[in-house]
């Protein structure tokens, strides 16, 4: 076990990978010798040559199509988009081909790919560094979609990913890059040290795909959240002083409804927890499936706590943050309801 | 700083050189000679081939004669099967197309006109080799006897559909047969060859990839980025453009084909590009030859542009006539590559109109046995795959969405 | 007044604005000299010129480019693409500029755009001829999505939509081009002739959007849907014996929440029908929407009734598309539901 | 049919002439002589001058002097605005860029050593033509006297930021001054500015269009689809591509820039492509005005290379020194713009060093001046615009989403 911020543990699940499957190679812009803009594939160049990581042109499209490509030979690449927000020029490749390609080759062909993608606000990145499209990925059948809450979580779903059989797109929280987050910008700046959740083993092991965790145990109402979340809404649980319990999704798709739904059999209320703007976002499907197979136990409307529907606003960046502060509001709103 | 006043804007919309009613021209291309355009080593630097894009590679002439350095002096076995091929393509075109008539299939694509581009590819390239097809290749998969049958399963989207009734007809995928998965969406697997050429040569491997785009889809994004990637990383790959000058209704001045040739767009990748008559089997073959030597070498990738013509409308859904001259087709001045074939087989002494006729017999035979069998099977409605199969494959191991799903059907 | 078709309608609408607005001006993958492959620019080239109504390159990111760059000039351009399938490689154009010029560059510029395309299946076109793509465009704020049902709405919405100084996503069943749909593919094929709603009025008129209609009123379930589901949604609720009140949405951004709350309100229960993949489906907004409006009012859970999650398999076009049996069992699950 | 054994194929990754610690090496470019290249007349059909894009168009030479068929004939009192322009904007960056280490700002880009572009563009174009830019153009603003405190207060997302605090800094709307608005999205632009001319064109206007691209970016399919629309459209818009060498730490061999020119990617879709220098206000200036007389004559579009470096970061949050050598950017054989302007208005007796230093005083007190302005408006967090217009401009109208989500917040 070391301890690892969740750089350094995406780090050494790329590295491990590299280690045991030849098959395995990075590419992204900027990922080669520079070790990408946020360092994830920092030194692997320098340790398994240009060929297993490498720089690619600008052009997201091209970097997808390409993986697909190397896919259908049997390889298993992971492609870095720099940012989520520039994942869109890929967005055709991802939906008509890379998500379809095994259903319509009727089992031919498939793209065992993983896309990596820091994702989502909170760093005064404005409007093309912060968004959180997982809803349109959510949508689209064929793709998985994975988004880690800490370290350990992360290298072991990334490896999962990896060994994937189906087109993965694995967003990286990037606000926790380096420390949990709260919510609170203006307290001071956590690192992951001392987090139990950073003690990451240094080998090989895997966290599967479609298990979601509790996070916190609680009684009187649920939370789904993940990413960032999960950390924002430890802060808002702790702030209302109800006794929530909280479900880290960790996968999206495939998405561990049993938890889910044994949860809320058991609390009665939900109330469910994005940076995505709200209109459409994922949180939707969360509050149907909630709803539609918990209807008796409910106690309360299903609430969504998430982002404005709005482009992601620079200067108001804690404006449009959904912060702790809304989350208790809307577990008091939930408890208060009769 | 002003600037002097000009004459005001105007907006350009191309207008291609006949319309319906019109009598078709062609006199805006310039066709060369047979057997005119030097042929460099496929070793040399792009930078001394940069003439090429602007000429037409021919190697049958006028009396169906192969001459100069481009013939790649095939065997005349080689060029019975490379006949055999575009013949079964033809043929079976032609009745798949009265089957929709007839209501047996949604939907069917002709490729008449361009059988010698997939036929001398798949004959000339080896069987671990991959192709990135459009919808306009068949001739691929003809070349290397790919059951007649299973095409006619597959575009009836019957019970014995190889990829289970789950596309529209001629969205073949055949593995085996080194012909990568078909989809309606244009352009998007021209990356996918160069991502699997990057594999091959990322695996030390001998394989190489060829794909595909027509004349219009040249405008897609993806087709820039395909070749910008395999410019970078030298992937060793065969980029084709399939310039049968029309894009469903639009003429190939909407793709910018009315101001230079495709072939010229490999300048820009600093690729050779290489402009071939895709009537020609002998100069396709040769182009085909030349640019796998170079792939297979590790020196990188060529475009090749296919200069041909579309015969048949666009698909079932389309009436040509209505948007250029009914005539046009049959005026096109590189002729039909069945024709040119035969014609170069009868010169050299090696075919006669009977044993043309015995050919054409045997393969409308084979053609009518073919799909009398997948009939059987059955046609569009008539039957389909276990309904069950609908909800494989989409991921490796269905999720509980799927499962439930398919509970819900009682299946 | 005149009898006109979906198609003609939409024509109509087209030659009205070319007619009355010289800003107005059409282009896509042969919509010029051809008219279209659905012939919705019929004889506009002919009637305008060349330079109001032409064809374009096949490239669709370029269309929709060309679109917000004219735009931004101060024209009014309708573009199409020529299949909703193939709107993909433009998303990004769509997403990260047409719908966020405005907010972006406070206000100096914007996209009057409107994006014509022909959605949806029922008309065995297989996986890339069928789709139904609208949650992706409803979850991007600064993006208007529009689709009619019926000749009368649909020439009313479009020149809505092209006067609209937003952009408009403006989705055309192509199912009921020709004639309304129940869902039933081995009934006679239907035209429009004869329906109340292709009584057209030739001349300018707008419907709004953002308003829903009634398209059948009832007590006892609300069913919500748009396009083609209409009319399957009326065969299934005939079929069911269930009062149901069905809504036809219209557009579903600008949704007309007002419509929906009252009504469900008032019947207490609510079944969403659309034709999508269930999973991160429009339905779901809907349903999250519906059940945090109406909460105390539900009596039965609030259905969801879609496609099966999977890409739309071409033999299989009646086995996935959510038929009139598929609404009516829903209709009734609810009302025996307790 | 097999094809001889080969080598296995190996993957070929690109590599650049340097790394940190070795030594900064630029012998793989030809940098041609100042003069040296013909000027053809703008009304040239592009077939005439394919050669071009191979060719790096040059005004002022080592001594300063102004020679060639390209050279415009400027008088000094533009070259002295021109000066003037650029040293505005390296001052202004010098200064944000130290704002930025102190806090007062989320983020800043220099453009450092590429001044000379957008400034002799801004210059040469009209008060109604339109820029569609990159971050990398902020000289264009520089040269129309865009106020200094604005641009500070776009920077610092203050309450009276221009573009109301919603977006990162450098991302400038400034319609007055013909810069349309920027995003963080590359190569999205393109396009906008063929439809704007495009639509110029369409309303018989005399009004064209520029646009800008980085090196790294034209391997985005976008790239591609406005280049393949001015072709087909003829459509009045300079297109151009200032290649500075890096795409953050991607050097330009991963856009193809090692093998060919991005000048010569014009050819692909019959347009005129220059290769100019970039660090040459002279050059610079003398491409556009001949593209924009194109442009204006109704002639279409041309590609326009500006071969220049990239001197500092790529940004805030990048440290060049981690992948390229130290002195990499002074060894730039085409030196640095503003030093060579100067040293032409000295050449031709029009400047000296006592008067340099009264402009570079006279702009440091403008910058200081405006930022203080700016400043006391509020740096990052100190002050920002009025809540509520977070929810504005949304739609044109807000619906009752924006309308509930307002009312939230209380506002
Ligand atoms: C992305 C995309 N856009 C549009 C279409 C609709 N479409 C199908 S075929 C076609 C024309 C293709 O023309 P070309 O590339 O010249 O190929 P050809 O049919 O001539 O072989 C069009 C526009 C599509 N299938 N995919
Ligand atoms: C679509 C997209 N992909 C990736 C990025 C991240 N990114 C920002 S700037 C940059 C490099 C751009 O290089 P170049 O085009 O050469 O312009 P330069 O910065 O050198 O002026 C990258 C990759 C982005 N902003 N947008
Ligand atoms: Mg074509
Ligand atoms: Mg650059």
């Amino acid at each position: 076990m070391t301890a690892m911020n969740l750089i350094q543990a995406l780090n050494s699940a790329l590295d491990v990978m590299l280690e045991h499957d030849p098959n395995v190679l990075i590419f992204g812009e900027d990922v080669g010798y520079f070790g990408g803009v946020f360092r994830v594939t920092d030194k692997l160049q320098e340790k398994y040559g240009a060929t297993r990581c490498f720089d690619t042109p600008i052009s997201e499209g091209g970097i997808i199509a390409t993986a697909i490509g190397m896919g259908a030979y049997g390889l298993r690449p992971v492609a870095e988009i720099q940012f989520a927000d520039y994942i869109l020029p890929a967005y055709d490749q991802l939906v008509s081909e890379a998500a379809r390609l095994r259903y319509r080759s009727g089992g031919e062909f498939s793209a065992p790919i993983t896309v990596r993608s820091p994702y989502g606000g909170g760093i005064f990145g404005g409007q093309t560094h912060s968004q959180s499209p997982e809803a349109i990925f959510a949508h689209v059948t064929g793709l998985k979609t994975v988004i880690p809450s800490n370290p350990y979580d992360a290298k072991g779903l990334l490896i999962a990913a990896i060994e994937c059989d189906d087109p993965v797109i694995f967003l990286e929280p990037k606000r926790i890059y380096n420390g949990p987050f709260d919510g609170r910008p203006d307290t001071q700046v956590k690192t992951w040290a001392g987090h139990p959740q950073a003690d990451v083993p240094e080998g090989h092991y895997t966290v599967p795909l479609g298990k979601a965790a509790i996070a916190r145990e609680g009684d009187e109402v649920t939370v789904l959240a993940y990413g960032t979340m999960v950390h924002v809404a430890l802060a808002g649980i702790a702030d209302s002083g109800v006794d929530a319990e909280l479900i880290d999704l960790r996968s999206i798709v495939p998405l561990d409804i049993d938890t889910i739904v044994a949860s809320v059999k058991k609390t009665g209320r939900c109330v469910i927890f994005h940076e995505a703007s709200r209109f459409g976002g994922f949180g939707a499907e969360l509050s149907a499936l909630v709803q539609e197979r918990c209807f008796d136990h409910l106690q309360s409307p299903i609430d969504r706590v998430a982002g404005w529907d709005m482009p992601y606003p620079h200067a108001f960046e804690w404006d449009y943050f959904p912060g702790p502060r809304r989350l208790a509001e809307a577990l008091k709103r939930a408890m208060e309801y009769n | 700083m002003t600037v002097p006043n000009r004459p005001t804007l105007s907006l350009h919309i191309p207008e291609p050189s006949a319309r319906p009613g019109e009598a078709p021209s062609f006199a805006q291309f310039d066709f060369g000679t047979a057997g005119a355009v030097r042929r460099p080593d496929s070793a040399e630097p792009e930078t001394a081939m940069r003439d090429l894009p602007y000429e037409l590679i021919r190697v049958l002439d006028e009396d169906g004669k192969a001459v100069g350095p481009w013939n790649p002096r095939l065997s005349p076995d080689v060029l019975k099967r490379g006949l055999r091929a575009m013949l079964l393509t033809r043929i079976f075109d032609d009745r798949l197309f009265r089957a929709h008539r007839q209501g047996k299939t949604s939907f069917y694509m002709k490729s008449t006109g361009e059988e010698a581009i997939g036929a001398a590819q798949s004959m000339m390239l080896g069987a671990g080799d991959m192709c990135f097809p459009t919808y306009r290749v068949l001739s691929w998969l003809m070349a290397r006897d790919y059951p007649v049958v299973q095409l006619a399963n597959q575009i009836f989207s019957n019970a014995d559909d190889p990829i289970k009734g789950r596309q529209l007809p001629m969205m073949f995928s055949a593995r085996d047969y080194g012909f990568y998965s078909l989809s309606g969406n244009l352009g998007t697997r021209f990356g996918h060859a160069v991502g699997w050429a990057m594999a091959s040569a990322y695996k030390h491997d001998d394989k190489i990839a060829i794909a595909y785009v027509g004349d219009g889809t040249t405008a897609e994004g993806d087709f820039h980025e395909a070749l910008t990637f395999a410019s970078v990383y030298q992937a060793p790959v065969i980029l084709c453009v399939t310039n049968n000058q029309w894009a469903i209704s639009s003429f190939v001045g909407f793709a910018g084909g009315d101001k230079t040739t495709f072939a010229a767009k490999a300048t820009a990748y600093a690729l050779p590009g290489l402009r071939v008559d895709g009537n020609d089997f002998l100069a396709v073959w040769a182009a085909t030859e030349w640019a796998a030597e170079r792939a297979r070498s590790n020196r990188g990738a060529t475009l090749i542009e296919f200069f041909t013509y579309r015969v048949a409308g666009h698909s079932t859904s389309d009436d040509p006539t209505k948007y250029r001259p009914l005539d046009e087709p049959e005026k096109w001045p590189l002729g039909d590559p069945i024709v040119r074939l035969r014609d170069h087989l009868i010169a050299i002494g090696e075919w006669d109109a009977e044993r043309h006729q015995a050919l054409v017999d045997d393969v409308t035979q084979a053609v009518k046995d073919g799909v009398k069998q997948a009939e059987a099977v059955g046609t569009l409605g008539q039957s389909k795959p276990d309904i069950a199969t609908m909800f494989e494959d989409i991921f490796a191991e269905p999720d509980w969405r799927i499962c439930e799903e398919r509970k819900t059907m009682g299946l």
